[in-house]
């Protein structure tokens, strides 16, 4: 695990880790964007790798992963980037988020070494679910990243149990079914979930998917550790996206964006 | 020499898998209980052996094609006749089992993603049939090219949802086939229409399809005195029709043959040749050969024959091209064609673009054989749906010589 | 009850008979003599059989459709699956069935009429697979409204010859067909498409055609404890698939019932209605009922399905319709299309427009039977070939919702 | 038998019946048209009665048939028509030429009534082969019309004796195989059917279908005792049609008709 990844678990809750997709609306535009949500309190970051087939991702990050992809992003890029941000000012740990194949195709040596120079500090992989993981996984704890493992309501107690066990970094609870995107009601047993989440795992629990607003992230307070937010923030950033691109009025398109997140971060937040 | 792959997790060798969002692992695993249950279950098995037989036509024929045979003058050639089934090809076989396991297992509703439409007909065709909801997944791009397909589809009474996103072709709509199965896992099958997709789907295809390959091998058998063909030979898209009639044959002396498509050549660019061009990869929740972007987004494939550009390949052809039990070979759009056009002039089988792949191979193999040794070809289709095709070919052929 | 017709005229009662030139009363005359042997010879009949069974798919089931009974509330339905036929009809049966015998009869050459181009399909399908020289006449109107089925009689490696008297429709084809046949008996085998034409073709297609209903019988006997179905239905262009089916059953204590185009109504004038409609007279060399002016010019039928458009009918229908033993009904184009969306959304079976008739036939006359009766619907084909017009008819339906 | 056609039977070879369709191009152009026949040396006259669907006939009679159609022309129509020009001098057999099912229609009973009315001689049904045709051969025989019967080279030996044993009026042998039109070469084994058609028969033979000049004719010279000529008047009749329903170019018309018709009658022609 890095420093900045063990700091991130001592964090007072509730924590909050954005998503966002590298190269979208460009390069440029990412970094200023990461540094904005340190800014605004996020507590980590998730940055998402454009792919071509993002099987979990709902509409919204489907768009931002084409519009990334056009601008030619990739992992490697993306990974580079990270040392951009770094450079720039950036504290938060940076969890790549990338669909298995591309890291398939990177080669995971490669991964580790790059992710070892740009100052990467963990690994979602949406596509590997707990049981192709562990050798993954393991690697992961051998290069000093966290790999982030999801569990979603749908998940056995039994397997949660074990999930929970070897979870690094943090546990990613998926706080409904379906694809990410904004939605307006979650899965009925989340309560129980959570519970049984927390019960069983040493890292903090965050809760993502479908999270867009101040007010549903209250539902959950004391019950998770912490939120995650994608879509939500995705789509503002396309909103903005014409103008995050054009330097005049690119400070512009910060400045609202700072505003936006102020507006949704969760209350109460450490920053 | 008998197979025991997957394994638990899904593999076979180092293939197939279950790489999908945690959400649907919960599915895939209550999917393989209710598989295993039902296979088990002999009222089951009667079931879709009596709508196999009362409702699709089963067994379909194996007919020895004479004047083609005479015609190449080597091997015998004999077609196991998929075209056929109802619905005109194997996807059939592998829809009627899935729905009727979606019916077993109490969920009403089914979604499935299709190409051309050929799967989603075949599902829509089951789901009235069974009186399953249904709801099919179709690119954008694909539903303008196809609208009597999909109009088809909702005459059956299916939902037809258009897929915008990526090349809103039939990758697409099967990402979002499995995407919008997470959210409804509950109450929702997902009826996958190849031998692909995660474990324990590429299993439970390839055991709808098998029929294929246990009936023709008892046909010939019966034919000839017992003995068993030299050779099989089957078009592969995502794999259904060759794993299925691969699975009577396998275990046996038998070369097997799949045959991809080359499309306008491998060197062009433009081909589905997942095995012969691919790297591995995952797709769709399984790892196997894939058609990738050095850096692994997945690139369109393109063939004549819409239900051969799958970029990827069902796993387990993935591994019996990496132990060399199967030969994979390539044809190109011309070949097809042509070898279409002497099946229908030589035999009167008008079959689909896709199985024209496997008789082209089949055509190319038979001459270098002796009259005493025989080849199955795989017929997986009929060529109704592609008349348009073939017509429209044929008008910019005719344009090309004037 | 057995049937003995037709006498050595070829008459059916009244009906039947040869009114063709002198010059082909030797043909028709070689034909009969030609078609008798063959019947009588063991070999031709196992070559039959075995192309029936090895090429085309018989037997096609018999099957139960449930969830159409269940809406009905009344007798249960069964459906004779011809459109499981290879090829997609009925048609076939007896397109292999001339074109054995005409290579029995040493005729390296055959003509057909066709309309719509079902039977000009199937016959260049069993020339191909024969090795006969094939060409099939099509009314100019008819090429042009069906491109894709002249593409695929092509295809098949048939000529198709334009016919561009009369209304250039399936009637001008089949006076050219017969035309053409007179110069060239000596090596030319008339392949007819219906239970139509001159002695002894009615005879031959229905003697082609009858394994329908003796496999029907055969499978609903078995399906029931040796019992006997309550109602056959069929519908009735030139009349082969119904009486193919009812050679099953004319025997038996079975009530049969032939459906007719009624188009859009009898009262319209536009329908195919040629017996609840049409005179006694003269076509194709064949008395029979006839939709005619007043003065005896044959008129131009209409139905929305092209199969069932033809002015006369098959003379033993004529003749069953005058002894009451079959009831001949007429169902609308609205009443089919009824009839084919109801049996998709409820069996996943899109039958031809020409067999939907039957269904539709059925649908009413099933509400007013109990539910220990059943009736067979004899599914003559399948509707892949109308999915256009059912296409444009719901754009123009749409259109005017709006 | 009318006495009319007693005196055809008694002409001296080679007869010469040629063969028109009434109502083609006009009703008033059909008299024209067989006054002119006969002035040119028609031994007898064959009308035809348009058809929808004329089965034994080739391209050029099925054009005139729509033609006649068109105008209206029926069954009853070209019997009374027959009044017509036996008023301006019409004094020979007229054959109604018509197809099975008009005839049927009309009603027989009514047929022969009008027959009777209106001066015709013989009926010809290409349609009705013999073994159809007894009971109208006996009523035709009745009502004194001669029914002509057809024999073909395909006819067999035994069939040929029955039709030449009953033929009335004339035989009617045709010379080729397939259906009416002109044509250039003719069956092969023609000689042998024409001798056996002689032999068989007590009525004079006429060879017919596809007979176009003089010269095709003379082929049968001395087999037969006469010729019919359909298709190669129905021809010249369509090239004048436009004149001859034109009043002012009608005598025209009919001159240049009647000078088509002098080069292809047989030579040697009774007039
Ligand atoms: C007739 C036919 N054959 C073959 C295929 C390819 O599928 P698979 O490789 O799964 O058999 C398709 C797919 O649509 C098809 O329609
Ligand atoms: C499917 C189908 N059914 C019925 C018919 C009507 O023919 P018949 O009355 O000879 O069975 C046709 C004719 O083309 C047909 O294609």
């Amino acid at each position: 695990m890095t420093t900045r990844m063990k700091e991130f678990q001592t964090l007072k809750a509730p924590l909050f880790v954005p998503f966002i997709t590298a190269g979208d609306p460009s390069s440029e535009a990412t970094v200023d964007l990461a540094l904005a949500l340190q800014n605004e309190g996020a507590s980590a970051l998730e940055l998402g790798i454009p792919y071509s087939d993002p099987l979990a991702d709902g509409p919204v990050i489907q768009r931002a992963s084409l519009r990334a992809l056009k601008n030619g992003m990739s992992l490697e890029k993306a990974i580079k980037l990270v040392s951009v941000m770094r450079e720039k000012g950036l504290t938060i740990p940076v969890i790549i988020f990338t669909y298995y194949n591309l890291l398939l195709q990177l080669g995971e040596q490669k991964f580790f070494e790059l992710a070892a120079q740009h100052d990467i500090d963990g690994l979602l992989v949406p596509d590997m679910p707990f049981e192709e993981s562990k050798e993954l996984q393991e690697a992961c704890l051998q290069h000093d990243l966290s790999f982030i493992s999801l569990a979603a309501p749908t998940t056995s107690r039994e397997r949660l149990k074990e999930i929970g066990r070897t979870a690094q970094g943090f546990l990613y609870c998926i706080s409904s079914l379906g694809v990410t995107g904004t939605r307006t009601s979650f899965a009925n047993d989340l309560d129980c979930f959570l519970e049984n989440a927390k019960a069983s795992s040493g890292v903090p629990v965050l809760v993502g998917f479908g999270l867009s607003s101040r007010e549903q992230m209250q539902q959950f307070e004391g019950k998770c550790d912490g939120y995650i937010m994608g879509s939500a923030i995705v789509k503002k950033i396309e909103e903005l996206g014409p103008e995050l691109v054009n330097m005049e009025t690119k400070d512009k398109a910060i400045a609202a964006f700072s505003d936006f997140l102020s507006k949704v971060v969760p209350v109460k937040v450490y920053s | 020499m008998k197979t025991v792959y997957p394994d638990s997790k899904g593999r076979y060798g180092q293939f197939g898998g279950k790489f999908v969002p945690e959400t649907i692992m919960f599915a895939l695993e209550d999917l393989e209980k209710g598989f295993l249950e039902a296979i088990n279950d002999e009222d089951f098995q009667k079931d879709l052996e009596h709508e196999l037989t009362h409702y699709s036509g089963r067994p379909t024929p194996l007919t020895y094609a004479g004047k083609l045979t005479e015609r190449l003058g080597g091997a015998g050639i004999y077609l196991k006749r998929e075209d056929l089934n109802h619905t005109g090809a194997h996807k059939i076989n592998n829809a009627i089992g899935q729905a009727l396991l979606s019916k077993r297992m109490g969920k009403k509703k089914i979604i499935a993603e299709t190409g051309a439409g050929q799967h989603g007909v075949a599902a829509a065709t089951a789901a009235a049939r069974y009186g399953l909801e249904c709801k099919v997944y179709m690119g954008e791009e694909d539903i303008r090219r196809q609208e009597l397909n999909v109009f088809r589809m909702k005459l059956l009474g299916a939902e037809v949802i258009p897929v915008s996103s990526g090349t809103r072709t039939l990758k697409d709509a099967t990402n979002e086939a499995i995407r919008q199965w997470v959210s409804a896992v509950e109450d929702t099958f997902y009826l996958i229409g190849s031998a692909v997709g995660p474990h324990p789907y590429p299993k439970i295809v390839k055991e709808f399809q098998s029929v294929i390959g246990f009936e023709a091998k008892a046909q010939y058998k019966e034919q000839h005195g017992g003995k068993l063909p030299e050779k099989v030979v089957a078009c592969v898209g995502g794999g259904s029709n060759a794993i299925g009639i691969f699975a009577g044959f396998v275990d046996e002396d038998v070369k097997l043959v799949g045959v991809e498509a080359g499309g306008k050549g491998i060197l062009t660019g433009l081909h589905a040749a997942t095995m012969a061009n691919g790297r591995e990869g995952v797709i769709h929740g399984s790892l196997t050969y894939l058609l990738q972007s050095e850096e692994g987004q997945i690139q369109e494939p393109y063939s004549i024959s819409a239900g051969l550009d799958y970029p990827g390949v069902g796993p387990e052809h993935a591994y019996l091209k990496s132990t060399q039990r199967v030969d994979y070979q390539c044809i190109t759009d011309e070949e097809a064609l042509e070898a279409l056009n002497i099946l229908c002039l030589e035999e009167g089988i008008l079959c689909a673009l896709e199985s024209a792949h496997a008789v082209a191979q089949a055509i190319k193999e038979a001459k270098s054989m002796t009259p005493d040794e025989n080849i199955i070809i795989c017929l997986s289709g009929r060529g109704d749906k592609d008349v348009h095709t073939l017509f429209e070919q044929q008008k910019e052929e005719d344009s090309h010589d004037h």
